[in-house]
């Protein structure tokens, strides 16, 4: 059984008892264990269920490589899914729940899938599952959905919360070994600013269970001296619990601090989203080990021999009585050395090698343990937990020498630098013989933004096993590293010395036995969370799935959420064997962030709830808010749809805003309207070439409605402009079009029309801008008291404008109308804009004033027949189309649209354009966008579409229904009756009419 | 004027560093050849400033005056006196391409007070906050979270931050939210 | 995720505070246009494997327009430039022609 | 070729699975073929899957430079719709889409499409108008789709937020029939198909060159030689334009990067497709467990199936907005595929300036949908030389016409 010793425990205070719960189970460990060490204190081997078998699974790795003890973590808005167990630290009342598994992970009725695996090869369900078709949407589909997922999904509001943090630094170091700290002591002696990131919560790395001496000194002396040192840098920062999660293009990278996972009381942010840009990257991230290939490799209690070494002498945890190792090199003889000085019994070091006479394997015989070289595990005996091996020859296929009793198996198939972060911006592997690893190849690293190489692998991540080299290069690459970035190293400063036992040859072993017979291969798992079995990816590469990406992509190797850390090179291995190719000539799949799992809190940051997006405000937005707002968006803006009173609903409110406005006056906050002052000796040649019409000849003090299109020839944006003097113009924009007006504009002037003499400033913020609107409108502005305007028609006739004070306030009235009404747009500085609001409503009272939202300007608007940019547009409409050829001038030479309006399609006389439509019953409202049909269907079956309706209202002033609508051909089809199929078997009829259904003439506006 | 209100009509927080809006602040949008000594004499006129460097920040008795691109500058001043300040540069610069125009209503602005500053301000915007990429007296005009800022330190307890005035609230929501007690990284130092 | 350097402002610019404008150098056909030109100027972008001349503008930023010559390979960026010009300067292309022989020059 | 089926699997599960056949024969290239076709992702190979099926033209090449459905087909979200606007796109999707509906058992093998249901959310009022009118649209085309009010939507999706403080769910263009298919078995089952039909599929096998006579095409240099043919299909999506390069004609073109996203496996919660484009992501739930989420293009040119981060941020963002209980799931891996955007955003398939040399690109950020009926379209195009019915709108003079064919008018975006 797994227990806890006696000592040992570098990492635990035992004076500090933690209180847990698995599966409802309390449970004790200590501070300083993680819930993977205190799980196996408790003798809890079996923590999961593999995903398409339902296979018991127990913990096989000590870090983030761990692909089985995925657990549900934490309650309601604190639960989560797929915790890893070997990287959640442990803390007083953690609660933790195993996953994919009914009714109990110790009874698991999904586990027949195992039983009837031979018929569930790699791929089977693209064999499989056709007939009757029917059968796979409403049969076969959901329960093979049903059966898929590990944890479940969480189901309440994320409790906490998150946030984003930029660093820019000389040198990002990642990993906290002894590599990453000798290359930060390198980096930060040259005075380059330095940030060290680890993702445990501890320093030192491997070293420290590996009995690696630096400086004549074990190496924990050394570690705590340099993070003396460190410390002391200023120009130095180092964090732990932080994770180098991704490499991007031009030296961005991504760590993942995790601030509160160990300690979910705290307040404040619980993960934190480093975006970090930095000149060189030193990735010092150690190396993983990988698992061995034999039959019942998965069973709980066969673990890395890393793992059992790091249970052992950092949490003080046996993971068995009895442990088998089994091996191809001599690392995992440390393994076997460290147990048995623990007091544990090694029953056998089984070591596929034909011989094993190294400094280690020496050690290990002289402290009685029996060694067998050239041997292999033939398979484990077990089901939820190891009760013994058989031992088999290496060479042959399986049979039986002797049964080795045992409770754990420790196997090392070797170790793999962690190359992730090299990999992931296009750092490019070699594959070396003489270690069987991938490493990274220091003559293709990932390029940056002046195409030199902005990664540096350093230490065992550089594929230096040992500590001594490990040392030698991780501190020359600090350097190296600093230099590049532009800080030259001081003189003098000297590598560490490292000194570990030497190590002999390793011997890659694919396959153990190299000739497993078909049963054992099917027994021999590769990824032991997707349930990939060696057989699996024999059987791929007979099927012609020969690209590694099709093997991975056929058996979903190395697809699960360890992504492949502990499965991909054993993989790797058995695929060229099985297409007699050499590995690297099969090659790797591609490595993709995040390093490991990252959550999505912590991607989207701050930016959630009131922070998601921002609203902008008007001056008015409060009283709007008090005031019955109900809002509309628009772009980023939210106006008011209408104002609601007591009692009255949406629409009843849109009414009256528009009958009083007709009949009485209105008060409109039009602020979100663009306004860009375009000025200087050449702003009217400038405006001639982005407006349609001509503006050059605007008389001061006067205004003009405008129309913008692209090159593309599609009017995009509308807007009256006025002219302020000689040089200067104030250009309105739609609402949502202020931005993308002015950046238009500076784009014209930057790049194409350099030396014309026009600046630009977008003053949209500046101004309040509020609407009188009605035929009371002159009166209630003279009772505001005006000063230095004559407000009279005469005077101040519509489209002009002038400058003075109402009601005590500088402003500037606009005779411009939306609505067809008597109207004045007036414009005072935004700081004002309550106040002259305020006045505008005390004055008004007399008459009648009501403010009035976005509907009830957009149906008056409709009743006049003014288009609205966004319904009568989309992007594909030209202002012909909209009957809008008195705005395009026929004098200039060009303007921005006018050579696309040349084009065959756009003088189409069959193009849609815009009508009126009114319907056969005018208590009729067409629906939104419906669309007109003509004659017969069209040969594909489809009906001949002619257009469809823009807006569409009722009006009330009226009294009928009114719409537009963009139909082909429509200028010449007055008076035709038009067909609307709005549902299955319902028919709208209406009239094609001219668009403007009120006051045609103009008179209303123009008093 | 007396009844004219700033974005946020002064409102403050207290956290890990002071954040207050500044209230009304007289602002000048003036666009230009830089390089042509007359704009320089104006705003020597309008603000007592010579011409700032590149991306620099002056302050005086008068005002200030800040770099915003290779032809734009924003003099500060006080709120009352914005707008004959345009007119005055409007005349001196007779005959000189320019476009000089009152934005103070068009803008939030706000202080922020304590050490912590720049890491508030790194949480949200890629810009190098490190003294080195952003030395005191230098204006960094970039992103702060999914809105456009601009900010300079006047010395390394006190920074100013502009907004547009309709993102106002939102910003001051963010940046309190940044700001909160124990959340700073201590990274800048 | 580029980093730019502005060449109005000079500050090296995170792709977050930039809005790309694709490809530069591109010459405005007008009213009178002939077909082929026309369509030419709107659709027929150049869509290089390697050397790219582009148009960016420091959006957050100094709000200006410049050009940019980048590997549309590699990302890396060979240059930035002011977008007030025809061609890109000698010393840039010289600049690319020495890191990319291959690269067949620049063709207006 | 063995067929597959239940039966088969058991057969083989008794002689323990040596007995399979390869899915396709691995080909090295002949002097000449009647047509040969570039890129071997999903619309090259069901263009060679229709010519041989419905054309009995099979002295047919497929040409790959790496391995075959390793380009966009390979990498992307797999939503499967055919709610668009305009008539062109309607006939040419919903064709494809319900090709999708039986392709499991044309090819004899299961491609997995689940019709499940394509939910596209309306934030704005400025959405809701937009899928009334792709609403309207589709039912006059033959298209099933609906506007469904929030009330329904949460009944589709109990997972969705329906109030977010900043865009509420105001209700949804709702396509039952729309839904997902398993990317890889799509290029798979046609390759198999086609290596069945005896034509020749060419891995590892780069078009470097493309020769002609006389304005005509005549063949193609490769990696692997020569290789002569009487007409040529371009079908390499983001690198069009290096091989219309080749070809010595220009396209309206550009080439920028695409990013996806999948979680870490739970167990199911969402059995619809969300598209939320208000706020730029989407989500489907794979039938592994995984919610793969798609985001937004970059908007610069690149070939290295790497994208810029932020637009991962704006995605997540978004989507924690709208489904909360995301926020405690984590990315498991993100990725990026190289997209061929035009300048309407809608494909191309057609002749080309070059006789005999056809084209079929441009379905950008959303053509794994259309792989059936574009290999269809297509097919029929080069086999009678002449643009079919379904192509007929798609051909690339519309672009000096001004003709364009353009879906984001109605709010959608193109996935
Ligand atoms: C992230 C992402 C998400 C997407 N989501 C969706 C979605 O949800 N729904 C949807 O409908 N669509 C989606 N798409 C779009 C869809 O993937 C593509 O439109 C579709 O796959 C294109 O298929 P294809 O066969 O044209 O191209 P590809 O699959 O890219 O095939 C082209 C092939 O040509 C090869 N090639 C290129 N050059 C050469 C040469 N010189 N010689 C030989 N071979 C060459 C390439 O290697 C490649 O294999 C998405 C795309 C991406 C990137
Ligand atoms: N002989 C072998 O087979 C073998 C194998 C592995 C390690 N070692 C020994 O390890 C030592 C070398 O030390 P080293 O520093 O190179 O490796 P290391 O494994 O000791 O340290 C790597 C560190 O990086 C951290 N890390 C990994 N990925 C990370 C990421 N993405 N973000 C943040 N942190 C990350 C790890 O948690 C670990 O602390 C030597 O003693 C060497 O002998 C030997
Ligand atoms: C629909 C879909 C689902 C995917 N699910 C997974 C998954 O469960 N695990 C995984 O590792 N990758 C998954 N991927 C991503 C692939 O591993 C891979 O990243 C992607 O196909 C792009 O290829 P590349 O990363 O090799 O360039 C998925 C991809 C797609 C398109
Ligand atoms: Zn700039």
């Amino acid at each position: 059984m797994s227990t806890r010793l006696a000592d040992h425990g570098r990492l635990i205070d035992r004076t500090k008892a933690v209180e847990f719960t698995f599966n409802g189970k309390r449970l004790k460990g200590f501070q300083g264990d993680t819930l993977a060490s205190a799980l196996l204190a408790n003798d809890q081997l079996l923590v999961g269920r593999s995903f398409k078998y339902h296979r018991p699974r127990g913990i096989v790795a000590a870090g983030p490589e761990e692909p089985n003890a995925l657990v549900g973590l934490g309650l309601g808005g604190r639960f989560e899914p797929n915790q890893r167990v070997t990287t959640t630290e442990l803390f007083d009342g953690l609660s933790a729940r195993s996953q994919n598994h009914w009714p109990s992970l110790e009874f698991d009725i999904g586990a027949v899938n195992k039983m009837m695996s031979r018929f569930f090869p790699a791929g089977f369900y693209y064999k499989t599952f056709m007939f009757p078709r029917a059968a796979w949407k409403h049969l076969f589909e959901p329960v093979i959905r049903g059966a898929a997922g590990l944890g479940k999904a969480p189901s309440a509001r994320d409790a906490d919360r998150y946030e984003y943090f930029y660093a820019h630094v000389d040198v990002l170091i990642v990993g906290g070994g002894i590599a990453g700290l000798a290359a930060a002591l390198a980096a930060g002696k040259t005075g380059a600013k330095v940030l060290l990131v680890e993702q445990t919560a501890d320093w030192g790395g491997r070293a420290l269970v590996d009995g690696v001496e630096i400086d004549v000194k074990p190496a924990a002396e050394w570690v705590a001296k340099t993070l003396k040192a460190l410390n002391s840098m200023e120009n130095v920062s180092i964090r732990t619990r932080t994770m180098g999660a991704g490499v991007y293009d031009h030296g961005y990278a991504l760590a993942y601090e995790r601030l509160s996972d160990h300690a979910p009381e705290t307040t404040g942010p619980r993960h934190r989203l480093w975006r970090i840009r930095a000149a060189r990257i030193v990735t010092a991230t150690g190396a993983i080990e990988r698992p061995l290939s034999f039959a019942g490799n998965d069973i709980p209690g066969v673990m890395l021999a890393g793992a059992v070494r790091d249970y052992a002498l950092n949490y003080g945890v046996s993971v068995g009585d009895r442990t088998v190792v089994v091996t191809n090199n001599d690392d995992a003889y440390l393994t076997a050395i460290a147990l048995a000085r623990a007091g544990l019994n090694v029953p056998a070091i089984i070591d596929a090698r034909s011989k094993a006479t190294g400094e280690l394997p020496e050690k290990a015989r002289k402290l009685g343990i029996r060694v067998e070289t050239g041997k292999a595990i033939g398979k484990v005996i077990g089901s939820k937990r190891v009760q013994a091996v058989t031992l088999a020859a290496q060479a042959g296929e399986g049979a039986t020498l002797e049964e080795i009793k045992c409770d754990a198996v420790a196997m090392s198939g070797g170790w793999s630098p962690v190359v992730h972060l090299w990999s992931h911006c296009g750092g490019k592997l070699n594959w070396d013989e003489d270690q069987a690893m991938f490493r990274p190849d220091p003559a293709r690293p990932p390029l940056g933004k002046d195409g030199s190489g902005f990664v540096i692998a350093a230490g065992t991540a550089n594929g230096h096993l040992a500590a001594a080299p490990a040392m030698m290069d991780a501190y020359a690459a600090g350097k190296r590293a600093a230099a590049e970035a532009g800080h030259k190293a001081a003189e003098g400063g000297a590598a560490p010395v490292a000194k570990s036992e030497s190590q002999d040859r390793i011997e890659p072993v694919w396959l153990m036995p190299q000739g497993a017979a078909y049963k054992l291969r099917a027994k021999t798992w590769l990824d032991f969370q997707n349930d990939v079995k060696v057989s699996d990816v024999q059987l791929a590469a007979l099927e012609g799935y020969e690209s590694v990406e099709h093997t991975k992509r056929y058996t979903t190797l190395g697809m699960a959420s360890d992504q492949g850390k502990l499965s991909n090179i054993n993989g790797l291995g058995i695929l060229a064997h099985s297409l007699n190719a050499e590995i690297p000539a099969v090659g790797t799949t591609t490595f993709r962030p995040p390093y490991h799992p990252i959550s999505f809190g912590a991607i989207a940051g701050e930016a959630r709830g009131g922070l998601f997006k921002p609203v902008r405000q008007t001056p008015l937005h409060d009283w709007h808010q008090k005031n019955g707002a109900h809002w509309e968006p628009v772009a980023d803006w939210r106006r008011p749809y209408c104002y609601q009173r007591d009692g009255e609903i949406v629409k009843q409110a849109v009414t009256r805003e528009i009958l009083n406005t007709r009949q009485n006056v209105g008060l409109l906050d039009a602020s979100t309207l663009g306004k860009i002052i375009v000025k200087g000796p050449d702003a009217g040649r400038f405006l001639d070439m982005l407006y349609t019409n001509m503006m050059s000849n605007l008389g001061i003090g006067k205004c003009r409605y405008g129309l913008m299109c692209n090159e593309n020839g599609f009017l995009f944006d509308d807007g009256v402009v006025a002219r302020l003097t000689d040089d200067s113009f104030l250009c309105h924009t739609t609402s949502g079009g202020a931005d993308r007006v002015h950046a238009w504009m500076e784009e014209w002037l930057q790049t194409e029309w350099w030396d014309w003499k026009v600046y630009t400033a977008n003053v949209t913020e500046q101004y309040a801008q509020i609407g009188i609107v009605g035929p009371k409108a002159r009166q209630v502005l003279e009772a505001m008291g005006v000063k230095g305007i004559d407000l009279s028609a005469e005077k101040l006739p519509f489209m002009t404008f002038a400058e003075g004070s109402i009601a005590g306030i500088q402003a500037r009235p606009y005779r411009i109308s939306f609505s067809g009404e008597l109207s004045f747009e007036v414009a005072v500085a935004a700081s004002e804009g309550r106040a002259f609001w305020d006045a505008a409503l005390e004055a008004g009272r007399e008459f009648g004033i009501q403010p009035y939202g976005t509907e009830a300007l957009h149906v008056m608007r409709a009743e006049k027949g003014f288009i609205m940019i966004g319904d009568e547009t989309d992007g594909t409409v030209i202002p012909q189309d909209l009957g809008l050829h008195w705005a395009i001038s026929r004098k200039k030479a060009d303007f921005l649209g006018k050579r696309a309006q040349l084009r065959s399609y756009m003088q189409d006389p069959d193009r849609k354009q815009l009508v009126g439509l009114k319907t056969e019953d005018p208590e009729v409202v067409l629906p939104d966008a419906a669309h007109a049909v003509e004659g017969p269907k069209r040969e594909n079956g489809m009906e001949n579409i002619i257009g469809h309706v823009t807006s569409t209202y009722y009006s009330p002033t009226l009294g009928h229904s009114i719409a537009m609508g963009l139909i082909k051909g429509g200028s010449r089809r007055m008076g035709e009756v038009l067909e609307f199929p709005v549902a299955k078997d319902r028919v709208i009829r209406a009239t094609v009419v001219d668009p403007v259904f009120l006051d045609k003439e103009g008179i209303r506006q123009d008093v | 004027m007396s009844e004219a209100v700033s974005a946020l009509n002064g409102a403050e927080f207290n956290g890990a560093v002071r954040i207050s809006e500044a209230g009304l602040l007289g602002m000048i949008t003036l666009r230009g050849d830089l390089e042509d000594a007359k704009l320089a004499a104006a705003v020597k006129a309008a603000v007592g400033l010579a011409m700032p460097a590149k991306r620099g920040v002056r302050d005086g008795k008068k005002g200030s005056v800040a770099w915003m691109s290779p032809d734009e500058l924003l003099l500060m001043l006080p709120y009352a006196g914005a707008d004959q300040t345009v007119a005055r540069l409007d005349k001196s610069l007779e005959g000189v391409h320019h476009l000089a125009v009152n934005v103070s209503d068009a803008r939030a602005v706000f202080h922020l007070e304590g050490r912590g500053l720049r890491e508030v301000i790194a949480k949200g915007s890629p810009a190098d906050l490190s003294s080195m990429g952003l030395p005191v007296g230098e204006v960094r005009r970039t992103r702060l979270g999914q809105v456009a800022v601009a900010f300079w330190l006047s010395d390394e307890d006190h920074l100013t931050l502009i907004c547009f005035r309709s993102v106002g609230a939102h910003v001051f929501a963010w940046l309190k939210n940044a700001a909160a007690e124990g959340t700073l990284p201590e990274f800048l130092g | 995720m580029l980093i730019l350097t502005c060449p109005y402002c000079g500050i090296d610019a995170d792709e977050t505070d930039l809005a790309p404008g694709g490809e530069a150098h591109v010459t405005r056909h007008g009213a009178d246009a002939s077909d082929d030109d026309f369509e030419a100027y709107l659709f027929h972008k150049r869509n290089p494997r390697g050397v790219h001349f582009e148009r960016w503008r420091h959006v957050y930023g100094c709000g200006k327009w410049f050009h940019a010559a980048r590997d549309t390979m590699t990302l890396e960026v060979f240059g930035t430039y002011p977008a007030q010009t025809l061609v890109p300067p000698k010393t840039l292309q010289t600049k690319i022609k020495k890191k990319r022989p291959d690269w067949k020059g620049f063709k207006k | 070729m063995k067929r597959y089926s239940a039966f088969a699997i058991a057969r083989e599960a008794l002689r323990h699975h040596t007995g399979w056949q390869r899915a396709w024969r691995s080909a090295q290239p002949k002097k000449a073929y009647d047509v040969i076709i570039v890129g071997a992702g999903g619309h090259g190979l069901a263009t060679a899957y229709y010519l041989g099926k419905n054309h009995g033209i099979r002295n047919v090449a497929i040409i790959e430079k790496g391995w075959l459905g390793g380009g966009n087909t390979g990498r992307n979200t797999t939503i499967i719709r055919s709610n668009y606007l305009q008539d062109e796109s309607a006939a040419i999707y919903e064709k494809a889409r319900s090709l999708y509906e039986t392709l499991s058992q044309d090819l004899n093998y299961n491609i997995m499409f689940s019709p499940r249901g394509v939910l596209m959310l309306a934030q704005t009022e400025h959405e809701i108008r937009g899928y009334r009118r792709t609403e309207h649209a589709n039912r006059l085309q033959g298209v099933e789709t609906r506007f469904i009010s929030p009330a329904e939507v949460k009944k589709i999706v109990p997972i969705i937020e329906l109030s977010g403080p900043r865009y509420p769910v105001l209700g949804a263009l709702w396509q039952p029939r729309g839904g997902t298919a398993r990317h890889d078995a799509v290029a798979w089952g046609y390759a198999r198909a086609c290596s069945d039909m005896g034509m020749d599929i060419i891995q590892q096998c780069e078009v470097t060159g493309i020769s002609q006579k006389n304005g005509v095409v005549s063949g193609v240099s490769t990696t692997k030689g020569d290789i002569a043919c009487n007409k040529l299909g371009l079908v390499v999506a983001g690198h069009s334009g290096v091989l219309a390069d080749m070809a010595g004609f220009r396209l309206p073109i550009e080439s920028v990067a695409l990013q996806a996203l999948v979680s870490e496996p739970i167990k199911p919660c969402m059995d619809v497709v969300v598209m939320a484009n208000t706020v730029h992501g989407y989500m489907s739930q794979s039938d592994k467990g995984e919610m793969v989420i798609g985001g937004g293009a970059d908007g610069f040119n690149n070939y290295t199936q790497r994208g810029s981060f932020h637009h991962i941020e704006e995605t997540v963002r978004a989507l924690i907005e709208t489904f909360p209980m995301i926020s405690r799931l984590k990315m498991l891996r993100q990725w990026g595929g190289i997209v061929d955007m035009t300048g309407d955003r809608s494909p191309i398939i057609g002749k080309t300036p070059l006789n005999n040399c056809f084209i079929n690109c441009g379905w950008g950020t959303g053509g794994f949908k259309a792989i059936p009926g574009s290999g269809w379209s297509m097919a029929a195009t080069m086999a009678t030389g002449e643009p079919d019915s379904l192509a007929a709108g798609f051909g690339l003079e519309r672009f000096r016409e001004g003709r364009f064919i353009d879906e984001s008018v109605a709010a959608g975006v193109a996935h």
